[in-house]
This record gives structure tokens, C-alpha cells and sequence, in this order.
């Protein structure tokens, strides 16, 4: 909490706090240990609260292992903290909540279905139409180039190929909360800068509330109103910035933006504080 | 329903070849159960080749329960009769179920007692040696067991009577597993002996066989109902018998060749055997000729049940035998 | 594709008789050179000769007919409960816990011992067989699609969870076909265990059947019809596995093969 | 971990314990209220009363020992042939195109039929019974194993490949671990179908064990004697399951479990 | 091949090329087409050729699922291909061969083992006495900031936690060729950068051969002494750069680097027209 406030503080622009928005999710004082099968125990979060405002973008940074996936894991309801609470419009979660679309880290395509029932996998369980949830998972392939691809099975895929299905898959359902745990990591430059003009596009237009894992900082920058610093285990929340860089933004452009390039650095002289710290 | 859909089976194979099938949907079907198909029943599967059993408005299925408890049906009222041996209503009876034989279809003991040649051909050289029984207390063990004290051996410490089935005793003896086993019918003795075998006791020779057993007689293969069966289908009961008592008489009448031809319908593609069996059957006069038990032949029967063990006292023969059916099918078929 | 698989499934159906017809030769020479005796082991000729003979008669479609239908019942009766129970069992771990080490128990019952039981509960009619067989069916089902259950991913049900599916849905899009190996090994075993135990149901208590058959063949020393039955069960049921494979073939292809 | 487990199985087992407990007093006082016919069913008193007697004359040991050894060697041959035998099937695809349809047409045998071969080719001693034993304990673990070979993640095996890993490593570092899961379910049915082989063997020819005993009291219609003898095997095997239970959990510690 | 010249004449800086090193790995006329289960063609490689310089650093880059993993897959000899050669060392390469470690861009750990036990898997298969590849396992645990999970399985670590186990296994035992197929995707920048410098480091010392697939072209730029661009599928080599930046590098500071930034922008437009040319 102290770090928060001590980085409202820094932050360099204000005039975007001022539209106080409604708390969409909240996390209060988490604390979480794993308890391992050989009885080691790792304390994963320590006392993490963050407060996600409605249509806010969110962007989760820290090192690896430093339990980011794990908060997701928590916010979404897969896990139950040891301690804390998460409360998602001020009510308490218990258990998983099909308002949030959670694209985890993990490939997580059902190897028995083609492409396109993975990508109408949600829309299934929504019970849409079968003719409906098709035109969906069709437009949604042939966005992310995988046209061709509709009858391929998760092992004919590279990587790449996988992870963009995962992300239609997800973005199917059309959640009102999206979770993206490092969505574009495998992706080659191009295809990951048409996604991210994608994501940005449709969170502008759909106003949803996203909170989006990263290791790349500009990455997060460029997509992010906020961008939260974990530390290393057991991980607090070191620092949170506002990017206060105009809308639209353009992916392929924002990076030649002086502002842009200030905040980065910025933000990657407090990280290596951090490393350094670490080390 | 168990009995009303088995009847659906049989009503095709029992009767394939019988001209009375037609009148097959006025006939009461009963279920008669045996452990296994033999030719020592022979009468009563003549009742229903020659459609003895037709005439009286009866029709049998035939249920053959090897494995598991072949009299199990009848006591639960599954099947209404029984073929087995005459220690089982003895046994049954002991164990509080009341039931009696109707019919016994033979009256001389079928079985041998065959030594391993050419090793073992006295049953003297039989001591410390391997012999086989049916189950311990089957009657072929008390038989074999019988037949070993009889000859001056101690047959539980002189000999080691493990259970084999009989299938298995050709091979058992014919790899030397086995010094001796008894011969359960014509055909398995002839086989015993065909392999090697030396006949050491033959108990269908009624001398040999008194010098055991104090008897010539023994009415081993019997036919029995339950008490209340009994009770409550008379009609039946005396039709079933009825029919039989013809079938005896036919059998006493005819040629081993008859018999066979008459048998094949149900003893399908066991014309080689039968005809093996059933001319030992006619040599050594082991089918009944009336289906009565004698006074002595039931001693011996008791005898051997208690030797095996699956009796402890005696039982009198008017618990275990109703030949009342019997008596009235030989007064009306006039003998 | 599917053309060039049956084409080469027939190679190998060619190869697979050709091993049997080489057992077969050599059994009939050491038969007829003395070597081994024909009492015992009868001789393919004989059993080849037996066979005809059942076919022009008729018992081949008599007897088979009924043991292949009541094995045909059991397998889907027990296919169906074992799956079922597997199920149920694997969704309530406390249950499982419980009647988990019964079932095992109970697995190893000989049964043949139920004979009796078995008539008072079914009858002698064609239930008890179906029971007999269905029974012995239900314990390879009911343990390989238990370990299935265990061995599903579990990020994969977490993903459906996520997406607001009910258990059912957990059910059928993920467990079910995660299971299928599973299922199809049960197949595989189930084939054999359900004749397996309708020829146990005939011992039980019979009329016909190849159960009928077996036991009084062998009753009367007749090898030879024995080995007719042994030899067309082993035919039969090698037979149903290239429908199973085939199933099999089909079922799979999202699993990238081992070559 | 270990206590906690062990505590956490306590209960589970006293649970068990208390579902079959319930089931007894239900079928005693059938009994005792003339419901169920006590000839056919006999009653859990005299079935205790019957275990009490054998405990004390050592009969359980005498014919409980020899059976519960012969099925242990049984378990032993069998799944030890039929995993080699799946195994190496794996390993060559055609071989195991060519003898796999056989191996299903075996599997559906009904044992008890081999009865006289069986004494031709091991006599009626301890042979015999672990021959009938393994035979049936060899095809669980045959068909499970050749599933859970065809399960391998291909990647992994490709790992061991490229880091110059010889067949047999491949074998032991990926294949047999991964098998593991289909390993411990062919070794949960295997222990029913040992004890069952071992009990079918003593039919076909024995002086004592519980197959000898169970044919014994079978034919002179005592149902406690049987039921006994059942009782005491499905209470054997639910303990043998424990055991492969915490061996189970043991060795699949590193597969997230579903809760 | 055109490519491949064209290239060399654009090359800014012609210098290192004078050092003629030996041929180590040589693609030839590769071609390579997918039979899908659903009975689709993807033609993934065409006529792809490349020689790889005995102690070269070559990055590869190109579109996701244009055949990057795949001509990895070829060059290591766990796929065959439709049609052409592999030779490394002048001898045809027919099936795996331990010379090269392929770290691949599946998650290959063996879930039943421990990290440590993953990690000592190369040198068991080589027989490495327990004592000793429990030594050296050790040491690259406690490299990549492991201490502490040595006996966890794989299924109770990190995304990133992840990657670094499957790196160090392959960096393990040591071999004479290194193949990395995105090594670092899913590692934050931190964990990445010293990463990047140790596998710099390893790669100057013991002078490896080293193919390495990216989506990052910075990061190629960094580390490679070539980055090879792959065209979108059938893939074919478009372009073939010269990276003449000194050694040794500093990860950390090279992006600074003037030189630096004129090749990341030359071959970024050279790449932008490509993805022009797809769309
Ligand atoms: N199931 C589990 N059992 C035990 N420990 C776990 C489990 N899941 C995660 N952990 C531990 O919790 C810590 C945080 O893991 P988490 O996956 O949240 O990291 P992360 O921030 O997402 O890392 P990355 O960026 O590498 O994905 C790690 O140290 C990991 O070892
Ligand atoms: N086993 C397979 N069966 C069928 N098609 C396959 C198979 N493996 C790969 N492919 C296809 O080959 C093409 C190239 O795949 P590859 O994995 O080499 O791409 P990549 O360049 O590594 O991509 P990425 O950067 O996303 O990992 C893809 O279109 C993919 O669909
Ligand atoms: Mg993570
Ligand atoms: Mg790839």
C-alpha cells in the first residue's frame, strides 16, 4: 500500500487520476505460500494490494518466479490465498467467475479439437449457436492469419501459431475482464504489433477492464494506462506508474515518442534498483 | 422371467428334430437341471427325444450348470427338476431343505478304479501315491478312498487324494501327476484304459463291488424335486415320471444302437462316446430297470456319503425318496 | 487416407494370419509325426474338419450366435457402469477413498463361486450371463477410466471452469476425451473379459452356448471341439480389434503417434 | 507428509470399514427376519463364526498361504512378461500390428477350458496354478502397458534422443516413467486376476488352497465355508490396495493431482 | 541463395567476413511439406539453403509459423525432410546426433524429475559420475537464480522458471553446437539480460557454434554475428545481414550504441516491407 501511494507521488502526470473511476477488482492484503510435494514451502505473495479500476489497463511487470501468474491465478479465483481477499464489484470471490476471461500462461488448447473448436470452445459452453460461434471463430482466425488452419490440430501448430489461437479463444467469449498472462511471447514482431494494435483497438472501443502480464517493458508502456512492478519472492508491489500517453496510440509509432522513451527509462532505472538489490 | 426366457432358447434346440414341436405351444415346459450331460440319465433325456415327454403335455429344457452348484436352481424354485447323485438329497436334506428323488436311472455303481500303467497295477502299490478324486467330498473321492481301505491301505495317510477334474485325470495320469483315478463313466474308463490305464477295481462288477460296499445294488444317478414343487404340480410331477417310466421301459427294450440313435438329438456329435458308454451301461446292467431303489443299494449310498463326510447320520429312506409317481406310472403303463 | 490405412492394415492382417497358419503347420506335423499326442492336443486338420462340420450343422450360428449376444450386453452393461462408477468416484474423493479399496476387493472374486447366487438373483435365463459377463467387464473399465480421471490436466479443466462450464461440460469436453486411451484399453480388455464371462455365465447354468459347448466337449474328452470353439473365439475377437483399432486410429489423431 | 497421509487413510479406511459393516447388519437381519434364506445366503455371524474356527484349526493359513503365493507368483511372471511383452510390441510396430490381433483373440479365452493341457504341460503341482495365474495377470499389464507406450509424449523422447540417449535410456528415463500411471492400474487389476488364476488353477486340479476349498464347501452346500473364503479374499486385496495406494502416491508426486 | 548474395553486397561492414571460417553446418536445398491428420498440405520450407560458420552465432528471424522450429527440427535430424540435405561437418547428417543441444521451444522437462535431476539429464545420459553432474547441475541452478527448487518438480515452477531449467539442462553437457529455439521468450528483461550475457560469454570463451531462433530482433542484433531473416510460409531465406558489432558485447549497453540502432532500423525496414508484402 505504501508503495502505491509513494508512486502517485512520482507519477509524472496527473491529470488522468482526476476521472476517479469505479474499483473494478480489488485485491486486499494476499498472502500466499506453496507448499511443495517435498515440503518445501515457497512464500509466493506477501501481502499484495492493488486496486483495478473499471476500464483501466493494467500491466503486471516483475522478475520471473516473482509470483505474477500466481496473482492471476488468485484475482480469477483458481486459487484461494492463504490470506486476503479479492473482490471483484465489492463482492467477494469465491471460486472461478466466468465474467473474467483469463488467457494463462500455460498452453492450454484441448489437443482433441481442431482450431476452430478451440477457438468456439467458450461459445460452446455459452451454448451459441453452432452456425454463430463458427462465423465468430472464423473471423477471429482469419485476424490473426491462421486461415488454413481451421482443421489443424494443437500439435501441427508452432508456438506462435498455438498462442494466437489461446488468444482468440479467449477473446471469443468477448469477457468483461480479460487477464492475458504474457499473450505475445512467442510472437514474432509483426504478428505481435497487428495483436497489440488488436487488444488496443478493441479495449478502446469495448471499454473492458484488462489487467496484462509482461516481461517487456515497452510492451507494457505502450499498452498500459498503468504499469504495476512486482518484486522478487515473496513479492511485493514495488512501484505502480501511470503512462500518461494520449489515446489512441499508435504500437508501431509510440516508440519513437520522447515521452515514451522518458517513462521507459524511467521505470528501467527504478527496475534495476531492483535487479541490483537482488543480485 | 430367468426360466421363461431359457425355455424360449430351448423351445428351438430341444426339439429340433421331433415331429411334436408343433403342439409345442400347448405343452408345460419344465426346467430339469444337470451338472453335466450323461448318458447315466439316458431315460430321461429318451422321454424327451422320443416324445414321451410330449405325450404327457410336458416339455423339458435341459440346463446343464457345471460350474457353480447344479441342485442351487431347483432348491431356489428356478428350475423344477434336478439330475444328480443320490448324495446330494441326502446332503440337502441333512441341511434342513426337504426334497425328494423321483427316479434313479441306474442300479449298479458306474464307476471303475484305474491304476497308471505299467507301474501301478495293484492297489497295494498304490501306498504313498498321488490319487485323484473329484471334489474331497465328491463321490468319486469317497469311492476311490473306499477302494483303497478296502485293499488294507490307510487312504488318509497312505495315500494323497488331491482334486483334479475329471477332464483333467487322462492327462494327470499320462504325466505321471497321478498313480490312479477312478473312471466315471464307460467312455472315460475305456479312455483310462486306451492311455495305459490298468484297471484295478471295476465297481460295476456287482461281486467287486459288494466286497467294498456290502452291496450289489447302488442307485447313483438320480432325478429329484423339491417338496413343495412337489406339492404344488402333482400333475406335472406325475407326467414328468409317467414319461420316464416309458422311456425305461423303451430303453430296457432296445439296442445299445437304439438307444444311441434316439439319444443324438441331444447328445449332438457324441455318437463315438455314447455308443462306448452306453454298451458298457447294457454289459455291465448299470441302467435301471424300474427306476427304484433297493433297501440295500440305499445303505451303501448312505455308507459312502458318510465315508466322504458330506452326511454325519443316517437319514431314513422315506425322507429321500418319493417313488410314489413311479408306482402309479408302472400301474397305468400296466406293470 | 483412409484407404492407404486399410490398405496397410491388410499387410498386416496378411502377416498376422500368415504367423498363426506357421503355428498351425507345425502343430500338425509334430501331431503327425508323433510328437506330440493328438488326444491331448487334437490337430488343426481335425479341428479344421470339426469346424466345417459345425458350420454345415449349423452349432457354429447356435451356439455362438447366443454367447457373442450375451457377451454383446455384458460388455455394454458393464462398459457403461464401469465408466460410470469410474466417474462418480472420481469426481467425490471422499467416495472414492471409501469404496475404492472395496471395489478391488472385490475384483479378485472368483467368480464361479457366485454360480449360486448368481441363479437366485438372475435365474438360469440369459440375464445371469449378461450379469456374469457385464460383471467381469465392469472392473477393467472401472479402473483404467478411474486412472484416466486421475491423469487429466488440470489446467485444461481450469480453462473450462474459466469459461463459466458447468460439471458436465468439465465432463464431456475435457475428461471424456482425455480419457479415451483409457477407454479404449478398457475396450480392448473388456472384448475379451465380456466373453470371457458369458462362457463363466453358461458353466453357471446353461442350454447352449459356446460356454454349453466347451464344458461338454470337454466332459467327453472331445479336444477337438474344445479347440474348434478356442480357435473361433480367438478368430472372432481378433477380429473386433480391427474395429477397435480402427476406432481407435480415428479417435486419436489429435495425439501425435510414436513411430 | 507421510504421518498426515497415513492419518488421512486411517479415516478413509475406517470409513470403508463402516460401509461394509452396514452392509453385514443389513444382510443379518434379513436373515434373522426370514427375508433371505440363510441355506443360500447363510448370515454374517456364521460366516464370522465360520472365520473364528478356520483362524483357530489353521486352515486359513494352510489354504489361504499356498493360494496368496501362488497368485504372488503369478503377479510377478505375468505382469513382468506382459510388460516386456508390451514393450517391445511398442518398440516395433509391425511386430506388434502383426501379434497384437492375437494377443486380443488370447485374452478372450476362457481359461478353464485349458484344464487338461494345463496338467499335460505343468501337472497338478504349484506350476499349474502360477502358470493360470500369470496368464491372466499377463493381460492387463500387456494391453495397459501397450497403451501407456503409445501414450509417450513424443517430444520427450525426442530430448533423450538428441542428447545421444541410447534405446535402452529412452526406455528408462521417458517410457517407464511416463508409463507408470497405466503401470499401477494393470498392477490394481492384476492383483484381482492373480488371486483369480491361482483359484482357477486349483480348480482344475489341487489338494488345498482356496480354490480346493471354495470348490470343497461348494459341493456339500456350505455357503458360510464359501462365503468365508470370499470375504477373507475381498478383505486381502482392499489391504493390498492400500499398499499400492501409498505406492501409487509415491511415485505420481510429481503429477499435479485434481481435487 | 540470390538472397543470400544479394545480402552480402548490402552488408554495411565486410570486415569479419575476411576471416574465412570453416563450414561447420550446411542446409542444402530444403525443401519441406506437413501432411496434416485432416489431410491438408503445408508446405513449411521451401528450397531453403545455409551455411553456418564453424564458431558462428547465427539468429534466425521470420514470421510465426513460417518453419523456423522446423528447419531446427531438420538441422538437428529429428525430421527428415521431403527433399534435400543436412551436412554438419562436411557428412550427411542421417537421424539425431549429440553434437548439437537443441533446446526447443516446447517445454521438454521431464515432469517426473526434480529440477536438479532435469537439469543432470544430458550428463547421466553420458554417464557423468552422480557426484559430478550433481556439481555442475548445481552450479547453473544457482546461475540462473534457482538455489532453493532444486527438488521441485516441474509442475510447481514459473512460466520463465520453466525455461531457465530447460536452458541450463542443454547448457549442461556442454555440446559442440548449441540450438536454441526462443530461449528467453518467456523471461523477464532482467532474467533475460544476464542470461543473454552468459550465453555470450560461454559462446566467446568455448567458441560454440550457435543457432539461435528469436522473435526479438534486438536481441538478435545483440547476440548474433548474423541474423538470417525467414520469409512468411513456404518459407524461403530472404535476407542474410552481417552483424559487425565488436566483442565483446555488453547487453546492457549495446543498445545504445549507435551502430546499434542504424542496423536495428535498417533491417526493421527490410522487415516491414515483408510484412507489407504478407498483409
Ligand atoms: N503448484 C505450485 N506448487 C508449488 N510452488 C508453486 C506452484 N505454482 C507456483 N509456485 C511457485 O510460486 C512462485 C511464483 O510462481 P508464478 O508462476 O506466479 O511466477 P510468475 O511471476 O508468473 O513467473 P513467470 O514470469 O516465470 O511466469 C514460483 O516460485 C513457483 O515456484
Ligand atoms: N507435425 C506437424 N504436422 C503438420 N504441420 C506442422 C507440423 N509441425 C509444424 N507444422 C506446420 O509447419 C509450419 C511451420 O511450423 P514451425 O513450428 O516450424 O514454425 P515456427 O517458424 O517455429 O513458428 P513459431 O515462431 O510460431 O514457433 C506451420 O504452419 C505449422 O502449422
Ligand atoms: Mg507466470
Ligand atoms: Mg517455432
Amino acid at each position: 500500500m505504501e508503495a502505491v501511494h509513494k508512486v502517485e507521488e512520482r507519477s509524472n502526470v496527473k491529470e488522468l487520476k482526476s476521472k476517479k473511476k469505479k474499483i473494478k477488482l480489488s485485491v486486499k492484503n494476499i498472502n500466499h505460500t506453496f507448499k511443495s510435494q517435498n515440503g518445501d514451502m515457497t512464500k509466493a505473495l506477501s501481502n499484495v494490494s492493488l486496486n483495478i479500476e473499471e476500464q483501466g489497463f493494467v500491466a503486471l511487470v516483475g522478475p520471473s518466479g516473482c509470483g505474477k501468474s500466481t496473482l492471476l491465478n488468485i484475482m480469477s479465483g483458481l486459487i484461494k490465498p492463504n490470506q486476503g481477499q479479492v473482490l471483484l464489484d465489492d463482492i467477494p470471490v469465491k471460486g472461478v467467475n466466468d465474467r473474467i476471461g483469463y488467457m494463462s500462461q500455460a498452453d492450454t488448447l484441448l489437443p482433441w479439437r481442431n482450431v476452430i473448436d478451440n477457438v468456439a470452445l467458450g461459445l460452446e459452453i455459452k451454448d451459441v449457436s453452432k452456425e454463430e460461434r463458427y462465423e465468430i471463430a472464423q473471423r477471429l482466425i482469419d485476424r490473426v492469419g491462421l486461415s488454413g488452419f481451421e482443421n489443424s490440430y494443437p500439435f501441427e501448430l508452432s508456438g506462435g501459431m498455438r498462442k494466437r489461437v489461446t488468444l482468440i479463444r479467449t477473446l471469443a467469449v468477448d469477457p468483461e475482464i480479460l487477464f492475458m498472462d504474457e499473450p505475445f511471447g512467442p510472437l514474432d514482431c509483426f504478428t505481435k504489433e497487428m495483436l497489440q494494435e488488436d487488444i488496443l483497438k478493441l479495449w478502446q472501443e469495448n471499454k473492458k477492464t484488462v489487467v496484462y502480464v509482461t516481461h517487456d517493458l515497452s510492451e507494457a508502456i505502450t499498452l498500459a494506462d498503468r504499469v504495476v512492478i512486482m518484486t522478487a519472492r515473496p513479492s511485493i508491489i514495488k512501484s505502480d506508474y501511470d503512462i500518461p500517453l494520449t489515446r489512441p496510440r499508435s504500437v508501431m509509432d509510440i516508440r519513437f515518442n520522447s515521452k515514451f522513451i522518458e517513462l521507459e527509462k524511467m521505470i528501467w532505472n527504478d527496475l534495476k534498483e531492483e535487479v541490483k538489490r537482488e543480485g | 422371467t430367468g426360466c421363461g426366457n431359457s425355455n424360449e432358447e430351448t423351445a428351438v434346440d430341444g426339439n429340433v428334430e421331433d415331429s411334436q414341436t408343433v403342439e409345442s405351444n400347448e405343452l408345460q415346459k419344465v426346467v430339469i437341471t444337470e451338472p453335466i450331460r450323461s448318458d447315466l440319465w439316458a431315460p430321461i433325456y429318451l422321454a424327451q427325444t422320443l416324445g414321451f415327454f410330449a405325450e404327457e403335455g410336458i416339455e423339458a429344457d435341459f440346463q446343464t450348470i457345471t460350474g457353480g452348484d447344479p441342485g442351487a436352481p431347483v432348491l431356489a424354485g428356478e428350475a423344477d427338476f434336478g439330475l444328480r447323485g443320490v448324495d446330494m438329497p441326502m446332503m440337502v436334506t441333512e441341511a434342513g431343505q426337504d426334497v425328494k428323488i423321483l427316479v434313479s436311472t441306474t442300479q449298479r455303481f458306474p464307476f471303475t478304479f484305474i491304476g497308471q500303467g505299467p507301474e501301478f497295477t495293484t492297489i497295494e502299490s498304490l501306498k504313498g501315491q498321488v490319487v485323484a478324486g473329484s471334489t474331497p467330498s465328491g463321490s468319486p473321492t469317497s469311492w476311490v478312498k473306499a477302494a483303497v481301505a478296502n485293499a488294507g491301505l490307510d487312504p488318509e495317510q497312505d495315500i494323497e487324494v488331491p482334486m483334479v477334474s475329471a477332464p483333467g485325470y487322462v492327462a494327470a495320469m499320462s504325466n505321471g501327476d497321478i498313480a490312479a483315478c477312478a473312471g466315471l463313466t464307460g467312455y472315460q474308463t475305456e479312455m483310462l484304459l486306451e492311455n495305459g490305464g490298468v484297471m484295478l477295481v471295476d465297481g460295476r462288477n456287482p461281486k467287486a463291488f459288494k466286497e467294498i460296499m456290502g452291496s450289489e445294488d447302488y442307485q447313483m444317478y438320480i432325478m429329484f424335486a423339491t417338496d413343495k414343487y412337489i406339492e404344488e404340480n402333482p400333475e406335472t410331477v406325475q407326467s414328468v415320471v409317467t414319461a420316464v417310466a416309458k422311456a425305461i421301459q423303451w430303453q430296457n427294450e432296445s439296442s445299445t444302437e437304439e438307444i444311441v440313435e434316439a439319444l443324438l438329438p441331444l447328445f449332438q456329435d457324441r455318437e463315438e462316446e455314447l455308443l462306448v458308454s452306453i454298451q458298457a451301461n447294457k454289459d455291465y446292467d448299470i441302467f435301471s430297470i424300474d427306476g427304484k431303489h433297493t433297501e440295500t443299494g440305499y445303505q451303501a449310498a448312505l455308507k459312502l456319503s458318510k465315508m466322504a463326510g458330506v452326511i454325519s447320520k443316517d437319514i431314513p429312506a422315506e425322507k429321500v425318496y418319493d417313488e410314489s409317481f413311479l408306482d402309479n406310472a408302472w400301474a397305468k403303463l400296466g406293470k | 487416407m483412409t484407404i492407404k490405412y486399410f490398405k496397410l492394415r491388410t499387410m498386416d492382417f496378411v502377416w498376422s494370419i500368415a504367423v498363426v497358419l506357421i503355428f498351425l503347420v507345425i502343430w500338425e506335423v509334430s501331431v503327425l509325426t508323433g510328437k506330440v499326442n493328438s488326444f491331448f492336443f487334437s490337430s488343426p486338420s481335425l479341428i479344421f474338419k470339426d469346424i466345417v462340420r459345425m458350420q454345415q450343422n449349423g452349432d457354429i450360428m447356435r451356439h455362438f450366435g447366443i454367447t457373442v449376444k450375451q457377451a454383446g450386453y455384458g460388455l455394454f452393461f458393464g462398459g457403461l457402469l464401469g465408466t460410470i462408477a469410474a466417474i462418480m468416484l472420481g469426481m467425490n474423493e471422499k467416495l472414492s477413498n471409501i469404496l475404492f479399496p472395496i471395489m478391488v476387493g472385490l475384483n479378485g472374486l472368483p467368480k464361479l463361486a457366485l454360480g449360486p447366487l448368481l441363479i437366485i438373483w438372475f435365474g438360469i435365463g440369459i440375464q445371469s450371463k449378461i450379469f456374469m459377463s457385464a460383471l467381469m467387464v465392469f472392473f477393467p473399465f472401472f479402473f483404467n477410466v478411474h486412472a484416466g480421471y486421475h491423469n487429466v490436466d488440470i489446467s485444461l479443466i481450469n480453462t473450462i471452469k474459466m469459461m463459466g462450464g458447468n460439471r458436465f461440460q468439465i465432463l464431456s469436453k475435457v475428461i471424456w476425451p482425455s480419457c479415451m486411451p483409457w477407454l479404449i484399453v478398457s475396450l480392448r480388455t473388456g472384448v475379451g473379459m465380456a466373453i470371457v464371462g458369458a462362457i463363466i455365465g453358461e458353466y453357471i447354468g446353461s442350454s447352449r452356448g459356446l460356454g454349453w459347448m466347451i464344458m461338454d466337449a470337454g466332459g467327453t474328452y472331445n479336444t477337438t471341439r474344445v479347440l474348434s470353439c478356442i480357435f473361433l473365439l480367438t478368430a472372432f475377437m481378433a477380429a473386433i480389434d480391427y474395429l477397435i483399432k480402427f476406432f481407435e486410429k480415428k479417435t486419436l489423431r489429435w495425439r501425435p503417434s510414436i513411430n
